[in-house]
């Protein structure tokens, strides 16, 4: 059998520079998320540091490791013979409760913001609906009543492309648009509705990322926190211009908000019906 | 002699059921889909029935599979081995039903 | 006295040990579970989703109505159900009596049985075949679209009824193949009725699965 | 309740002579084997030059490449890749990677090569069902190769085929035939795995060798048996969707349909639940990941062991978490779904599962590190892609936690994040598993050595270049980079500095693509040239490498080999030589095997470092 040690010594070579690349690369943070700009943002982008710093270590310990035993226990000469060594209850049962704890903890940080962004709106939230389609997403706001017209895909058609249903009174005063504006520091309910196959409402700035769904209706509450334009990329398969499929989302100051939503045109205005 | 030269692993001297045995399940299932039968048309409704119907079902499986289809006289490793990969079915259930409801809830 | 022998020192191995079947069971009779086993879940996902669409659907239908028959002017609720349940059942039975006579090496009892067991498992398809063309005729059902309400009835009827059909189709057939064996004498020659068996596993399966058919789709 | 010996019963096969009955329609395993392996590998090059053809617009947005458009006219326009063409690529490269090449050579080649010879049987229990499954998953292939040739293409609807983009004719083009052959390929693909299931699981229980107690068996047995029986119970749930599927594309039905309106359209369907169809396909999906896993890992402790000459540490513990595995990879598929809009009380409980599921995997990985320590490691090159798939395992693993938190979920779903953990902690894990599979075990099959210089080569090309493409992609789901993306230049949210990275992948998986070749040439060039293998090249413990290499039809001559020991018994003090082969009885060497073996050597021997009375020469 040829001399194969110089092999374990390049692996442990590469197993090292592969750990400095992605200590230098992560750590130095060369590549990132997007800015924030919303307030449940902070809690994804805290468990994502918390998780990234738990995770880098192990990689960094197991690699360290594994490369160690590599370059050190590589075979040197024909008489030289392994340890036999069969198991180690304690250590066993050591490395599978630090694992087990370390996760609990995170289990439990998880699902704690987990139920807080996924709970419900604060009552004065302003409800806003998203509607997803191939390819490009629709907006509509509520008029003075403060409610939202009803949507269903059967309502859709030249004269009505956002599908509001023309006999709900609610309706009538509603505003409606294709690009998304939201108040800075206000919570924001997105009830987000689909026309034609899955889409999903990511806005990457925001943390905010939820699937619409043919057929039902999915919610998803922020409050954004940072004036700015973000984009509203879709990100879930919908079709051939899905890499097309793109929104722009405006986050302003609550006057500029409220003069913007002004000049856009009404449910009745689009239909030609009395307000 | 004859036992000996049995292949491929047929049991010697299975233990099985007399006849008799068998009638009475076959008995039992007619009684209980008869039950079943009932609970529906006196028009039951809620939650009683449904624990009711559920009751019935498994009590007609578990006959069917302990005598018809010999459980009852096989090792309890087959039993185990059979009866335990059927928690993933209720587990499936327990992750499809509710998300059904949650959809209802949000049409 | 051979015989004894060999069973106690077979006995004295672990179960578990190697060149031993731990179940007990040859490995014929093993696949045939483990096919069941498998099929289960087929059918299993089917009625799962078949609740989870129910679920999501909200209102349902009235089985009672639809699957009644009207005997002499007075409507009977799920007579057809209960007469099919009651023919699939019997086929068990039979089954059963097919098995116990393979056991005891009886030839003709154990065809005789076999036959009666594929008549009445033709007899339920039949009647399946009466109660499709009823709802495709009669009412006017489809699988994408119905009088009563929700076009997921249709559709999960035609799926569910329509696989579990072809499940005691398919039995007849294999059931056929194996009453043939047997009256040709295969299985005496081999020394074995172990297939009358497997086939048996195969047929009550089938049975157990219209248990919860009945109980789920027409009785809930 | 005796029964007598399954074993015994079967008759000593004679080898069939004809061409055909030998080399075709052989029923014997090792040909299966075989025949399994070349077709899952040809189906693997497809997905692989599927991979690059993706990587071209991804790397050059828009700009034209003549001569791989001359090559596939079908799917390019003027020069560039159309985007239908992207995602029908994407589509298949995913399907056939993950179903066709992987599945199929994980259970259908290394489980038809290794359960019967390493449980000491002649055959798998029912032969004629084992070639049956192989014709019906040529079948299927053949169906799923067709889809690429018809109106519309290929399935376009990712390999997930979320209806309803996959459930409507005019949602993308795809959707026509080209998917309806997906859906009929998928059924045909999972008839063939059940019975090939049925074999592995049925001979692992009942046709074991006398002497080969279930915690005697190999690991790569373990969990080989265990990976067949998540196939057995999981594809069952994505058949039922398959056929729910079906019914809805040509039969009108709303099993997943709500109206809709496409294309100005309507499409009047009533009540449907699309995530009814992602319920069921996770409920194979996930338990699908471990399939492809947990035998690349069977595979990894068996080489590691092998080569560090050590027995694997803590084999009952390996056992256990190969079996905690399986039974958790059930109840976690909901962890695809965070964002899908499911139940938010059962996003919770998914996530609870989720990371329990860390833990087996986590004590697996330390395992492996316990068997490297102060072993007499031999760098074969199966043993190099064994290692190489521990750290690969650890990575992608690693990135999995992020996954499984539904909050950090959020953020990360559906982006190039996703898509780089499960390409390293499956895709590539798995391919390793595969390599060093196919190196470890290529003497015993064709009686040949491999080339292990090529096979360094390869190796080293393989290792660095896998990470080269996998590990940025991570970057790229920092930044938000959306996955089954044609093309970003709408996206102002990116640095520009992401069109680099995806410069960087597309080269690196170009040049890590052609290394394969150098694979391919060296298993050619071997089957025909290698240098001639003895029984035992590797000096290995476990009953295949007591057969002759390659093994007749049967496997053993007269008499069945009877097994004595566990399969680890390496470097046992006291024994003639470092194996001991589980054929040797416990009179003629010593045992290691746990709970029969003299007792473990204390703490104050363990430091001093010859607690086996043989002192280390150069490693202690």
């Amino acid at each position: 059998m040829e001399r194969s040690g110089i092999h374990g010594i390049l692996f442990a070579l590469a197993v090292v520079v592969l750990v400095l690349v992605g200590v230098i690369t992560i750590g130095d943070r060369w590549w990132w998320l997007p800015p924030l700009a919303s307030v449940h943002g902070g809690q994804i982008d805290n468990l994502f540091t918390i998780t990234l710093a738990i995770t880098g270590s192990v990689f960094v310990l197991v690699h360290l490791l594994l490369a160690y035993f590599v370059w050190r226990y590589r075979e040197r000469s024909a008489e030289q013979r392994a340890y036999f060594y069969l198991e180690n209850r304690p250590l066993e049962v050591t490395y599978t409760l630090i694992p087990a704890l370390v996760l609990t903890g995170l289990i439990t940080a998880g699902t704690r913001a987990w139920f807080e962004i996924q709970g419900p709106p604060p009552q004065n939230a302003l409800p806003i609906r998203v509607i997803g389609e191939q390819f490009a997403w629709r907006f509509q706001y509520p008029g003075a009543d403060g409610q939202l017209g009803r949507f269903h895909p059967r309502f859709v058609s030249e004269s009505n492309p956002f599908g509001i249903d023309p006999d709900d009174p609610a309706g009538r005063d509603d505003i409606v648009a294709t690009e998304l504006h939201v108040p800075l520091n206000r919570p924001v309910v997105a009830y987000i509705d689909s026309k034609d196959v899955l889409h999903s409402f990511f806005v990457p700035a925001l943390r905010v990322k939820q699937d619409a769904v043919p057929g039902m209706t999915t919610r998803f509450w922020f409050v954004a926190s940072q004036v700015g334009m973000y984009d509203i990329p879709c990100a879930e398969l919908c079709g051939q211009g899905h890499y097309i499929m793109r929104g722009q989302m405006v986050v302003e100051s609550d006057a500029a908000f409220e003069s913007w939503l002004a000049q856009q045109p009404t449910i009745a205005t689009m239909l030609g019906l009395s307000q | 002699m004859a036992d000996v030269a049995r292949p491929q692993g047929e049991q010697v001297g299975a233990v099985h059921a007399p006849i008799r045995t068998y009638l009475t399940v076959w008995g039992w299932l007619f009684v209980l889909s008869a039950i079943a039968y009932f609970v529906d048309i006196i028009h039951l409704t809620g939650w009683l029935k449904v624990v009711l119907l559920t009751v019935l079902a498994l009590m007609k499986a578990g006959l069917i599979m302990a005598f018809f289809m010999h459980l009852r006289f096989e090792r309890l490793t087959l039993v185990y081995a059979i009866v335990a990969p059927l928690i993933l079915l209720v587990a499936m259930l327990v992750g499809l039903v509710p998300d059904g409801v949650a959809v209802f809830v949000r049409r | 006295m051979v015989a004894e022998v060999t069973v106690q020192q077979v006995e004295q191995k672990p179960s578990w040990g190697g060149g031993i079947s731990p179940f007990g069971v040859s490995w014929q009779k093993l696949m045939m579970w483990i096919f069941i086993l498998s099929d289960a879940f087929i059918f299993g996902s089917f009625l799962i989703s078949y609740a989870t669409s129910r679920a999501s659907v909200g209102k349902w239908v009235d089985t009672g109505k639809v699957f009644a028959l009207h005997i002499a002017g007075s409507e009977i609720p799920l007579l057809l159900i209960a007469i099919m349940t009651f023919i699939l059942v019997s086929s068990s039975g039979t089954m059963a009596l097919a098995v116990a006579n393979a056991y005891e090496r009886r030839k003709k009892e154990t065809v005789r049985y076999l036959f009666l067991t594929m008549l009445l498992g033709l007899t339920f398809v039949g009647c399946q075949a009466y109660e499709w063309t009823h709802l495709i005729v009669d009412y006017g059902v489809r699988p994408w679209w119905n009088p009563f309400g929700p076009p997921q009835f249709g559709a999960y009827f035609f799926t569910l009824t329509g696989f579990h059909g072809m499940h005691v189709l398919s039995g007849v057939i294999y059931l056929g193949i194996i009453a043939r064996q047997v009256a040709k004498g295969v299985y005496d020659r081999r020394g074995s009725y172990a297939n009358v068996e497997i086939a048996g596993l195969y047929w009550h399966f089938v049975d157990l699965i219209w248990v919860f058919i009945f109980t789920m789709f027409y009785l809930f | 309740m005796a029964t007598e010996h399954a074993v015994e019963s079967v008759v000593v096969h004679h080898e069939p002579q004809s061409f055909w009955r030998r080399y075709i329609f052989s029923m014997d395993h090792k040909v299966i084997a075989i025949q399994y392996m070349i077709t899952a590998g040809l189906m693997g090059l497809i997905g692989l030059v599927m991979s690059w053809l993706m990587r071209i617009p991804l790397a050059w947005p828009g700009e034209s490449v003549p001569i791989v458009a001359k090559i596939f006219p079908g799917l390019f326009e003027g020069g560039v890749l159309r985007p239908d063409a992207y995602l029908a690529m994407m589509t298949m490269h995913g399907t056939l990677m993950v179903f066709f090449f992987l599945t199929a050579i994980l259970l259908g080649g290394f489980g038809n090569l290794l359960i019967p010879l390493q449980c000491g049987a002649r055959d798998m229990a029912f032969p004629f069902v084992n070639m049956l499954s192989y014709w019906v998953f040529l079948l299927s292939c053949l169906i799923m190769l067709a889809s690429l040739f018809v109106t519309g293409g290929a399935a376009a609807a990712g390999w997930t085929a979320y209806p309803p983009l996959s459930a409507l004719e005019k949602a993308v083009p795809g959707s026509g035939l080209g998917q309806t052959l997906w859906l009929v390929a998928m059924a045909v693909f999972i008839a063939s795995s059940v019975m090939g299931g049925l074999n592995y699981i049925t001979t692992v229980l009942n046709l074991r060798t006398q002497g080969m107690s279930m915690m005697r068996l190999p690991l790569t047995v373990w969990a080989l048996f265990v990976a067949a029986i998540l196939g057995l119970l999981a594809f069952p749930a994505l058949f039922a969707g398959a056929v729910l599927l079906l019914l809805d594309r040509h039969l009108g039905t709303s099993f997943y349909l709500s109206h809709v309106v496409v294309g100005g359209e309507h499409i009047v369907r009533e009540g449907g639940n699309p995530l009814l169809w992602q319920h069921l396909f996770w409920f194979l999906g996930h338990p699908e990941v471990y399939i492809l896993i947990l035998p690349a890992m069977g595979i990894a402790s068996e080489i590691i062991s092998n080569n560090a000459r050590k027995p694997i540490f803590g084999y009952r513990v390996m056992v256990y978490s190969i079996i905690a595995i399986g039974f958790l990879s059930f109840i976690v598929w909901g962890h695809h779904m965070f964002v899908s809009g499911m139940n938010i009380w059962l996003s919770a409980a998914f996530t609870l599962t989720t990371l329990i599921i860390a833990v087996p995997s986590a004590v697996k990985t330390f395992n492996w590190l316990g068997t490297l320590w102060r072993g007499k490691l031999r760098f074969t090159t199966a043993m190099l892609f064994a290692i190489g798939f521990v750290s690969t395992f650890v990575t992608g693993g690693l990135t999995g936690i992020f996954l499984g938190n539904p909050t950090i979920d959020i953020q990360l779903h559906d982006t190039y994040f996703v898509v780089a953990h499960f390409h390293i902690v499956m895709a590539t894990s798995s391919v390793f598993g595969i390599f060093a599979g196919v190196y470890h075990w290529f003497p015993k099959l064709f009686g040949r050595m491999m080339d292990e210089r090529l096979g360094k080569l390869h190796f080293w090309l393989t290792f660095l270049g896998m990470y080269a493409i996998f590990f940025p992609m991570h970057y790229l789901g920092f930044m938000g980079v959306p996955r089954r993306y044609y093309g970003f230049g709408l996206l102002q949210y990116l640095a520009p500095n992401t069109q680099d990275i995806q410069l960087f992948i597309s080269v690196a998986a170009f040049i890590t693509g052609a290394a394969q070749f150098l694979f391919l040439v060296n298993l050619i060039r071997s089957i025909w040239w290698g240098r001639r293998a003895e029984a035992n090249p590797w000096q290995g413990n476990t009953l295949e490498w007591q057969a002759p290499s390659p093994p007749p039809h049967g496997n053993w001559g007269e008499k069945l080999p009877v097994v004595y020991r566990w399969a680890y018994d390496y470097s046992v003090a006291g024994a003639s030589q470092d194996f001991i082969p589980q054929t040797v009885p416990i009179e003629q060497e010593p045992t290691g095997e746990p709970g029969r073996h003299v007792p473990l050597p204390t703490v104050a021997a363990t430091l001093s470092g010859d607690g086996n009375g043989k002192p280390l020469q150069n490693g202690g």
